[in-house]
């Protein structure tokens, strides 16, 4: 392959690109619709993952003690239930802390809730990893001497996990649902173009053009419409993320810790994919009328 | 150069375009294939350029079997052949120039050659100020002359040319044949599917009679009619 | 217009479609995909929004009573909190039902919460009819006599109802791009496939065809496009929705009350959208073909 | 029938085509345009069924002024006049029997005439086995004929031929123009574009010669050249 065919490959893919002007313009617009539902989906089962799992983060184990365990074994207890599978850390609660909260959640005025002695218990926060291990953290630790009641949001835990993983499922089975339909939007924009030429490709093969002289300006034509649309839709992906991110970010119960590197993986993987699918699209379009 | 023994073409539709042909063709050979109309002219030219396969038979050209041929060799089968198609078969995003330039781009031609015979060639059949037009902004004999440019550019050892004047007025007609019997004298072996009477029987070169696909006559310096 | 013309143009549109039967099956694709999309988005949005509701439901507002107010004056407040504007519902919890409560929340050991008297104060549970309407209402309560303290989950309440506006908002602006993402992609493919027949439309147009004779069978073709791509989307969602809604009705905080009359409208929706868009498309695409 | 006066066309590309014709045809004329490839032809029979209008000048067809005519009328003028294209302009989808069967489709015939005119003209153009064939099937004489017989088949006031005989064998060209001949004694007007000196030399019609773009010549009875 000489130095002057590239050339003409070149050639050939930009003036095509430039006489299909309103098709080349289709088709980068389709790539980049395509590709911007493909890439919004990710990024949002993406931080929708981050909130949930903050949300996992969330859901405590609250561990009630027996009246007068003194304090080696509160420390006993500690450790144990640090080394619970699982736990991923654990606070602990004096009777005093507890009342104190209580006293605030009934309105301050004083009286209203003074005793003889204080009767609540002392206790532990535990969180777990993940929610679907908060019912056998608490079954273990329900067992340990000195705790007298272990209480967690049963059926919410229970319901949140399971909540999870289907989020999680259905979220993977949308992504690749939306990939296969990105792949075929972007080959079928690409087939038609080819379509419409088909003639042509006739003609060049009669002429004695081998079929990767006829091939290569067809797969940079796909390569950059590819380019094209990934690039606009990954603008666009980018600048939506940010804002829709730090909208988000304002919300306590939100604590969105979207990593940056996880969104450029994925604008990489559009980039990418535009281009391998704008010539794989290519490839495959023209062979049909390469028989000839 | 071209032998061919008991060709048979039947059209997946059924229709039976050539029944037992058998043909040699020397190199140098300047031959005018004439028949009716559907006779089956424009078949025999395309199983020699490997438009089509034969149905039955063997085709040699330059020493090659046509139908044993790899895919990857066709294509270098017919840089060597230029062809003069009956549609044309411009391509109808390029220029007149473009269009030329392609059957040496298609070789792989160094940008200098092209600079150089390109316009030579235009000037040959006419058309030096039809360069950068679009072939759909030709009328139908500047179209088959871009045709004939595209078909002789490339120095091919034989020139199929597909009734190459039918758009053409007498007087283009032979300046167009006359080029054609100056390249043949340079060795070019030319076969030329044609219904123009007074260009064969005025050449006197071997004729291939064909009527409904066989061939009914052979003649060294023939007529387009049968001698009566 | 006879009828046999009207019979000729079904013929030539049915002959159409059959010919160009890859197109014809990637056009139908690619409406298929882009109203899929579109139409999980609305129902994803409506789903959503329901959700939001019993969320926004589970709103409370506490209200606790003054010690020694007595039944009449409460019932007196009763009526004045259910007539603040906004008040969806109230419920009056008496201070023995609340201490119940507590002492449920700590295990159930014996002793650990016997008072001397009942420290709690009666109270009332707040619904709002929406988020927003939360710290309005919470103030003029607070007004009231007798009451000594109103509690509501002040920043949630309020980040909760600039949450929900946000996803209502969000939610309307990815659907209109999506819609517009759709009547993209489906007239993209349409002026592809018209493009591909472009000389065909000059032919015609030449042998003195009315512009409208030549439309027609490309509306129909469009028609059946959009048609068939419709009914395969609305198909899909039908089930996809159907099994979403019933998985998603296991969550108890999820009391998804979707209408299926909203459903059928979407659904219906699209499949009028997917035969407008077939057809306008065709008549756009047509038009510029024929200019001669 | 058609009044021309002082007509010149430009294409955009600025091919000056045609400049300053001024013709008259009658009623039931047969004409011949003769003239070298590129002389303009094609042009002049484009501008009377409207496929380009004229830069300059007025042309009047059947008593209306084409350029003043309203886009909508357009169709119901073309339908009245028989064209037969140089490049054949074929609707590749459709078999020979439905070619045929459009110019009629298009007047919205009944489909009892259609049933009945198109086997029949298919039989006078020699088609009648090729009738369910599509056009890339057909040989090019035989498209040719496809589009002669569509063109005849509307019983137009006007047939436009360009090059009908471009790519038909002598014999085949006699019957053809037979035909026209025929359907000109019956009183359609007929022009016809052509380079075919036997034919024009043959029939004694009248001869209009067009020499970039101008006419130099306007014989009843003439021959292709001038007479000599
Ligand atoms: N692609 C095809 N498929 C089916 N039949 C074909 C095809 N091409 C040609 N034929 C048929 O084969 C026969 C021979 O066709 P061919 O083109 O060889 O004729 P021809 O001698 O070149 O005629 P013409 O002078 O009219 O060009 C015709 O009857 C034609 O209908
Ligand atoms: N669509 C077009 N755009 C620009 N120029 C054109 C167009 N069609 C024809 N021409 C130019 O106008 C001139 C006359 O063309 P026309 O087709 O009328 O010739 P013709 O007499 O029919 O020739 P032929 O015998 O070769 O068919 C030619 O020089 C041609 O290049
Ligand atoms: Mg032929
Ligand atoms: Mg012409």
């Amino acid at each position: 392959m000489k130095v002057r065919t590239v050339g003409y490959y070149f050639q050939e893919a930009l003036t095509s690109l430039r006489r299909n002007g309103l098709m080349a313009l289709a088709s980068v617009g389709t790539v980049a619709v395509a590709l911007l539902i493909l890439g919004g989906a990710l990024l949002t089962v993406l931080n929708a993952n981050n909130i949930m799992k903050s949300v996992e983060n969330e859901l405590l184990i609250s561990v009630y003690l027996q009246e007068g365990v003194d304090e080696t074994a509160i420390g006993d207890l500690e450790q144990q239930i640090n080394d619970t599978p699982g736990v991923a850390k654990s606070r602990f609660i004096s009777k005093e802390e507890s009342l104190e909260k209580l006293r605030q959640q009934f309105g301050e005025t004083k009286g209203s809730l003074e005793f003889s002695r204080n009767p609540l218990p002392d206790s532990f926060e535990v969180n777990a990893e993940k929610s679907n291990l908060v019912k056998g953290i608490a079954d273990k630790i329900r067992g340990l001497s000195g705790v007298e009641k272990v209480n967690y949001p049963a059926e919410v835990v229970q319901k949140l996990s399971t909540l999870v993983e289907w989020v999680r499922l259905i979220g993977a089975v949308i992504i690749i649902l939306l990939a296969l339909a990105a792949v075929f939007l972007i080959s079928t924009t690409i087939r038609l173009t080819v379509f419409a030429r088909r003639r042509e490709i006739g003609i060049m093969k009669f002429l004695g053009a081998t079929n990767w002289f006829i091939r290569w300006p067809f797969v940079l034509e796909g390569v950059f419409l590819g380019l094209a649309g990934a690039l606009v839709s990954g603008l666009i992906l980018y600048f939506v993320n940010f804002y829709i991110v730090e909208a988000v970010k304002q919300f306590p119960f939100m604590r969105v810790q979207t990593d940056m590197k996880d969104v450029y993986i994925i604008l990489g993987s559009l980039l990418g994919g535009g281009i391998f699918i704008g010539a794989i699209g290519s490839v495959i379009s023209v062979r049909k009328f390469l028989q000839v | 150069m071209i032998q061919m023994y008991n060709v048979s073409m039947i059209y997946p539709n059924g229709v039976k375009a050539l029944t037992d042909v058998s043909l040699h063709v020397r190199k140098g050979d300047f031959i005018f294939l004439v028949g009716p109309s559907g006779a089956g002219k424009s078949t025999l030219t395309k199983l020699i350029f490997r438009e089509e396969l034969p149905t039955r038979g063997q085709i040699m050209v330059n020493g090659i079997n046509i139908a044993r041929m790899k895919d990857k060799e066709v294509p270098y089968l017919r840089r060597k052949i230029g062809v003069i198609f009956q549609d044309f078969r411009l391509l109808p995003n390029k220029s007149v120039y473009d269009n030329v330039a392609f059957a040496l781009e298609v070789a792989e031609a160094s940008s200098k050659e092209i600079k150089k015979l390109v316009p030579a060639v235009l000037k040959l059949v006419g058309l030096t100020n039809k360069a950068d037009m679009l072939p759909t902004e030709l009328s139908g004999g500047e179209q088959q002359r871009v045709s004939i440019a595209r078909a002789i550019i490339n120095n091919p050892i034989m020139i199929i040319a597909d009734e190459p004047t039918g758009n053409l007025d007498p007087e283009t007609s032979w300046e167009i044949m006359n080029l054609l019997v100056e390249i043949n004298k340079l060795g070019t072996t030319i076969i030329m599917a044609t219904h123009a009477k007074d260009i064969v029987d005025g050449l006197k070169k071997r004729v291939i009679a064909i009527e409904n696909g066989r061939v009914v006559r052979d003649e060294q310096k023939g007529a387009y009619g049968y001698e009566s």
